[in-house]
């Protein structure tokens, strides 16, 4: 990051260094990760400011030690974080069912690069939509995951995913990607006084009354975490667990526990929901990507829109729990959604044609990655499903 | 100012990167306007092929991507040959001369900087010879004040070496005054 | 004398009392496993050093060792997926270095799978007291053969005999870094208990690797017998302390499995204390 | 030394019986109710007061009660 | 497995057994595991069993090796396969990435159980639906899985996946569960010479003449694969590859070969579309299960039809690539579509709803899992969708 | 004495010529890599031995000596994922007795992410020949501190000096049971030919790593050069054989590197001649 | 034959298991019926609760499970206190007499066999006892005929132990006549 | 002996300068298409054919020749 006297708080510096930022912002003072391009230089930028801070920063020796020590961290009181990308974020899936079934508070950071395998390992790709949702096996689980479009939004929304990962007790997601993280653009860090910050929530009642789990009223969010140390017995395990966090193997217990982990979202789906619309009102037409990808499909549709077109945008901030609402409401009102992104195998618009519910046509615009869609790319694929073609 | 498309072009280790970074910067930071930098990574551990992308405009920007540069700035016969057909319409082309040899491009105007043995030859570090091609670009084109230039070049080189840096610069300044007659 | 029958069942043993969840007992293990005779030495060991449930955690991996001991200890519990016991360790150490933590670990658990994590522990000789449950199989899965089971040994995965040969944990300790390094048989008690409290106190890594019995797989697959006494008297057979090998020929030692304390350093920190120092200095050096 | 033996805990793994060096220690013949057999201190009165019993048992099932306490 | 001399070929046994013995009939010669409830018992019966017919079976320290060791055998020439349950699933995303990329024909079996975490080791679950296709991270897969749901099927299915892993030149998922492995029934084991087995394909032209990756011809299936060690000069790698195998970083290339990826899939779904479709004809309510929920959902089906009403029954055999046609076809003539299944989150509903395309509404049965849905709780459930309350 | 100039730019190296695809040349390594010179090493290893491309595979992890290595070789090339190579190694070896591997790993690759395999692999004693690149950084990936990185270094991941001891892979080979095991320089060409060829010829896991000047990463963070001639000199100035250190004290030996060779065990065989003796025996027995 | 539904509990380690798969194995292999075995594994290593369950049916088996078992065995207090309440109306419990205390049941059946202390007392060996409870409810039940079930058992018992084993079983059969006075 | 040196093999490390032990090599002060400088054999007349040259590029861009060959 360049230095900055002449201007305070802005910086001209790359997505993955505001993630940094914006981890340091929320109070992340946990951080373990292993090298891995693109995410490397939030490693490296959390490296060199923890200590000023009084973080731990410690590049352990791969993704699952990293995710697992984040877990331990998280445990241990910490605001924790780690981040990878591609076959590095395969690698962090087993440790992440331990976080969601201990609903352990952290962050995980995905910067898709071009997969599968080691693809093109420094740049661009949107492979990972369901693969930081499902990945872990075992499913029953109420993922969180947030994607930046910019620089600014990288700090914003890890923030967020911060704040998220409190009231939820659960990991959350920064799906961004190589383009986000490594462009280069103007960040604003506000005031602490300005930032909303969610501590961890510590119990109020003595050990004796406390449970490690609301089991007993599924779907219950900030439910504290009381620290290690304090004789709360806080109790983490692999294993199916009980209130207290005692292991079982009653179906009824798994049965709570997991009904827990799904209502937490489910249950909560107006705080968990946001998205960016432009232009819906009048749509007769729609454009629904996230990410790096929608600022050429913005770019598109305003071109449309001066060709006289009425085209509308949507974008998913919170992708995880899925913006299924809004989606269907666009849905209802245009009669194509186009939706662009950077895999062949069409992710993001599998959900959209989940959502729509037959409401609209869904056309999947694909690429293998490396470079984004041009905004005439998306244009003219726009231009190819209004004319039916 | 409309938006305007950069592409600095050539081997990794000339500084080309550092010239985008810092046009951005001041650009945003001491001028209020907006940009946006992103840059292609090779594969090959270091020295191959470098590129980097400077988009800046007064509006804000939707994509940041550089398609067709205004301004393509090229240091190495390689980069030239490759993505010299990008460059817009009426596009203006700064090339180390020492380095690249130009076709020609009857809708391009194309300058001829002889940035890495100015560099040599002024301050003895042909590492700054990314200060002298950007000096040239900044005088030309009007996107930034060259005095905000300097102040960022001054708080962003390697302490010790602020003078040499900002010395290139400046001769960047005046060979492109030289070359094109604008004195 | 009197024998308390029928009408004292629930006596309940005074170390127990003091650090064990009485809801959770009795334990899980299997009659005879050598398990609930070391958690009885940790005990002793925690007693002898004045440890209290709340300065001291325990951490656990996957495996018997890992499912008997988790939720007994009255402190905090922090049970790790298989394998990833020291990568919890070390964000639970670095977070909260003024606790102890007593990590118990298989030896699939910390060998086999976990071997990776186990290596970089060493190596940053971590602040935290390692027990390595060493059955030489997989006691919870159902007896397959693990990275120390014997040569030749027959077990569900290695029918015709195992064809590989056992790793010295021990010896991978002292070559990547631990800071103390010891071995028993789990009937050795007062050893153990020893070295727990080495362990404890040793700033850096402690790796205490005990061979214990378990009489439902090792047992039946490899020994073939089911009874805890003969197996506890086959390790005694097949043990030597470190001081009664120095008088024996390459010979006699073979097959044998060296008992005793292999490395008990003093001169080297680890991670934790010197990234706390690194710390401590820099904002020493802000303020 | 008074021996308490906790029947419920016991497995009748038989190292009390075995590992005891006065031979404190019989089977009883009865089953508790998972089915496991503890023993009986037949004979507390040549109790050493070693402790190894204690030490044996993976239950915590033997506690050893000292006699002036 | 019990010896049998009065029969020959009928066995009593697990369906972890069956999909030991299927491998075997399939040519499957090499085997690396670890050790896992519940899949534990294929990796024994292998053991004993592969010694007998010159197969190599080996226990990895780790799933990260056992899977990648498979790869390496494959790519050496042999039929190979791995198995696991849970978290060692997720610790098998990473290296079938490798094979997905390089196109490895190899086998994987999940058998599931409840999750998430280690959740209930010993019992079954149905929460990797989404983990097998999407778990890789980089996405642009060509995912096949198949999934029985009885004993004959493990031992059929496993013969399946095989075949189709060398035809597509693909890892191949068998996406079983706990209760179809651990349930023993009736074993006939038809006679080789019966059995189709698709061999590896060999190249017929010179090494000079030879592309590792018909990426020229993208889609194409059936595709050799040479053997190492007779001048062909493979090339497998974890980077994008140009069809020789060389790494590239061109977005042309990345894009030629993820299109072809997916297209080996997508281009031939006539091959692999296998449903099971029961009463459908005169259907107006449908359910679909698939695994161990296919069987109480029959009987809920049976039932409802002994009371007069018109239930339809869909099950995917071939769950990857989704039957996104049977199942449209199945929503256009049904009012109400009940998915019962072992989790939580909705995973075969959100597929269901997704192919549906607002056709047919569709309820999600859930349940933690250990044990599989009782009939009337299926028939329960139908009843009460029926009946719209 | 000709000096060919321009005229005979496309000279091709006989060595490379006979073993390496001319397409994929000059390969990829940055100015003065030692990487290149150990190729040039193993290549007069295989032509010493007769190797041919048919019978000898190549086989990678991630990392600059995977990439730069990968498709160099007239034969197959297998690159595993990062830090995977002994797992996929054991499948082709298992698999393909009859053939030679030869294995180019990182010292990340190999200590780091592929720290367990690698265990295991020496442990199985399995049949391969190991060539461990150690650049005592991460150079792929932009110099960030490896487990081979001294105390102290400054790199983009510990800017302000690296808190862990390094590993010393050489003992880890040793202790977990590898057949051979050597270390040497990239210049010490001889050395590494000599070593190579008796890793081929040893039945079992042969490891020899190479301390590689890396002037981009290592060179550019930790010595703060990036002149290869420098780091080629600080290597050796910081590297004593293990015969000159017989007679050196402890004192003179601090942070000294130990090179030479360190294990060469033929009692022993390995997982690949085991199993596939017993398939022969139980084969032998049914017939 | 209807569809019947058998489940064994007790404690691991009494052979229930072993028992329900030999039922079914000699069903489905040497009398062709439909067969389908499941079990429940505990979570302590071993020696905890322990349940076998047997469905057969001369039709196909739809629905492998058991829920309200025809024939409840069991062996353990534990597993009578547990499980009764699960067992059909009118179904059929034989129990081992020396080991379950049971209740007052008006709609059930319940038998109680001996079956540990014979085994001890028959062949000395308590690990039979799951053939002599065997050998009581297949002589009760005609879900199979006996001696299918001997021919099955002589092949799938360990080596050796094959003589101790009918014998067992026959005694099963012998005291299920005594006790309900079929002779 | 005849030294070839493939000029666009070459990156310029400056091994065969230093390490030829009878300074054969020299600075060309040219760069090739890559933009390196590679080494021009100043004096092979003084060449005693020792090949560390070759040993030590890393480019295989030496190429020696022996003169009776
Ligand atoms: C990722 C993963 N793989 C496999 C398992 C299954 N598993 C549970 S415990 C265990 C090994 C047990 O061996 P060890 O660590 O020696 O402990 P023991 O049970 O013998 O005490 C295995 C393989 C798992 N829980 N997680
Ligand atoms: C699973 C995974 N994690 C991280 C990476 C990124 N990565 C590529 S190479 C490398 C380390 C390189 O270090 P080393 O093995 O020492 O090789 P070097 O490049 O120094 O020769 C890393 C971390 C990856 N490719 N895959
Ligand atoms: S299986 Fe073995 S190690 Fe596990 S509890 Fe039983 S006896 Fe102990
Ligand atoms: S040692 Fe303990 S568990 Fe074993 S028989 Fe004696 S009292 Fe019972
Ligand atoms: S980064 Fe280092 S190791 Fe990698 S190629 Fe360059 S010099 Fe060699
Ligand atoms: S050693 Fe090779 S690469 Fe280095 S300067 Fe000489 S010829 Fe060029």
């Amino acid at each position: 990051m360049l230095k900055q006297e002449c201007s305070i708080n802005k910086y001209f510096v790359q997505g993955d260094e505001a993630i940094a930022e914006g981890a340091i912002a929320a109070g992340c003072r946990y951080f373990a990760g292993y090298p891995i391009t693109p995410a490397s230089e939030i490693s490296e930028t959390i490296a060199r400011r923890f200590p000023e801070v009084g973080g731990v920063a410690i590049q352990m020796e791969d993704e699952l030690a990293s995710i697992h020590s984040v877990g331990g961290a998280s445990a241990a009181g910490m605001k924790a974080m780690t981040v990878s990308s591609g076959p590095g974020i395969s690698l962090k899936l087993e440790g992440l069912g331990w976080g969601i079934k201990n609903e352990l508070p952290y962050v995980v950071v995905d910067v898709q690069r071009a997969g599968p395998s080691n693809g093109v390992a420094t740049r661009v790709g949107q492979g990972d939509l369901y693969t930081v949702k499902y990945g872990s096996a075992g499913g029953n689980n109420s993922i969180i995951a947030l994607s930046p479009m910019n620089v600014q939004e990288a700090f914003d929304l890890t923030v967020d995913c911060f704040n998220l990962s409190e009231i939820f007790r659960t990991p959350v997601f920064l799906l961004t990607d190589e383009t986000v993280g490594h462009t280069r653009e103007l960040l604003v860090i506000p005031d602490p006084s300005e930032l909303k910050i969610v501590p961890r929530r510590k119990p109020t009642v003595p050990p004796s009354e406390f449970l490690m789990y609301p089991l007993n009223a599924p779907g219950t969010i900030d439910h504290p975490f009381p620290n290690i140390g304090e004789g709360y017995g806080i109790c983490v395990s692999p294993y199916t667990h009980t209130a207290k966090g005692y292991a079982t193997t009653s179906e009824m217990d798994q049965d709570k526990m997991v009904t827990h982990l799904v209502r937490k979202v489910t249950d909560h789906l107006d705080r968990l929901t946001r998205v960016q619309e432009e232009m819906l009102d009048d749509a007769e037409y729609g454009i629904i990507a996230y990410g790096c990808e929608a600022r050429p499909a913005m770019e598109a549709m305003k071109k449309a829109r001066s060709a006289g077109i009425k085209v509308g945008f949507l974008r998913p901030i919170i992708i995880w729990p899925f913006p299924d609402e809004p989606v269907y409401r666009m849905a209802c009102k245009v009669k194509k959604i186009l939706v662009p992104e950077l895999n062949r195998d069409g992710q993001l618009s599998r959900e959209v044609q989940r959502a729509a519910k037959g409401q609209a046509e869904v056309y999947h615009l694909g690429s293998g990655g490396v470079e984004t869609h041009q905004p005439v790319h998306v244009y003219d694929e726009l231009m190819r499903i209004i004319q039916g073609k | 100012m409309a938006r305007t498309e950069l592409r600095f072009a050539g081997f990794g280790g000339q500084g080309l990167l550092l010239a985008g970074i810092m046009l951005g910067t001041a650009a945003t930071i001491l001028d209020c306007k907006n940009a946006a930098q992103t840059q292609s990574y090779g594969t090959e551990a270091r020295g191959g092929a470098s590129q980097c992308n400077v988009v800046i405009d007064d509006e804000p920007i939707t994509y940041v991507g550089v398609v067709n540069p205004d301004i393509f700035v090229c240091m190495s016969q390689e980069a030239y040959d490759k993505l010299i057909v990008d460059v817009r319409e009426n596009g203006l082309v700064f090339y180390d001369s020492d380095l690249v040899k130009i076709k020609e491009l009857p809708k391009t105007r194309q300058i001829p900087i002889p940035a890495t043995k100015s560099a040599i030859d002024i301050v003895g570090r042909k590492i700054v010879a990314n200060m002298v091609i950007l000096g040239s670009v900044i005088e030309s084109t009007g996107i930034l004040d060259a005095d905000l230039m300097k102040m960022c070049i001054r708080e962003n080189v390697p302490k010790g070496t602020e003078e040499i840096n900002l010395k290139a610069f400046d001769k960047g300044r005046e060979l492109y005054r030289e070359i094109t007659g604008k004195a | 004398m009197k024998n308390q029958g029928g009408d004292l069942e629930r006596t309940i043993h005074p170390l127990a009392e003091k650090y064990l969840r009485q809801e959770r007992m009795p334990h899980m293990a299997c009659p005879g496993c050598g398990i609930g005779q070391v958690v009885h030495s940790t005990l002793i060991a925690c007693d002898e050093l004045a440890l209290t449930p709340e300065n001291t955690v325990w951490v656990q991996g996957v495996g018997c060792s890992s499912r008997i001991t988790y939720t007994l200890w009255k402190g905090d519990n922090i049970d790790a997926h298989h394998g990833r016991i020291f990568a919890v360790a070390t964000g639970l150490k670095l977070s909260r270095p003024d606790l102890n933590f007593i990590c118990f670990t298989g030896d699939g658990d910390c060998m086999s799978i976990g071997g990776n994590h186990f290596l970089h522990a060493c190596r940053r000789n971590l602040d935290v007291t390692a027990i390595m449950f060493n059955n030489a199989i997989y006691g919870m899965t159902g007896g397959q053969v693990a990275p120390t089971t014997p040569m030749g040994a027959m077990t569900p995965t290695t029918p015709y005999g195992n064809i590989e040969d056992p790793m010295d944990s021990v010896q991978i300790a002292l070559a990547a870094g631990a800071s103390y390094v010891a071995r028993w048989r789990s009937t050795d008690f007062r050893q153990i208990v020893g070295s727990i409290k080495k362990g404890i106190q040793t700033k850096g890594f402690s790796f205490i690797e005990i061979l214990t019995q378990c009489p439902t797989q090792f047992g039946r697959y490899v020994l073939k017998t089911g009874d805890p006494i003969k197996i506890v008297q086959w390790y005694k057979d097949n043990t030597v302390t470190l001081k009664k090998a120095e008088k024996m020929t390459p010979e006699e030692l073979k097959n044998k499995m060296l008992i005793g304390e292999f490395a008990h350093r003093t001169d080297r920190t680890g991670v934790v204390e010197r990234y706390w120092d690194m710390i401590r200095k820099m904002q020493g050096e802000r303020t | 030394m008074v021996i308490h033996i906790n029947r419920d805990f016991c497995k009748g793994c038989g190292f009390c019986i075995t590992f005891c060096p006065k031979k404190v220690y019989e089977r009883s013949g009865e089953l508790n109710k998972k089915g496991y057999e503890p023993p009986k201190a037949a004979r507390t009165e040549d109790c050493s007061e070693c402790g190894m019993c204690d030490l044996y048992c993976p239950e915590f099932a033997i506690v050893l009660e000292k006699k002036s306490a």
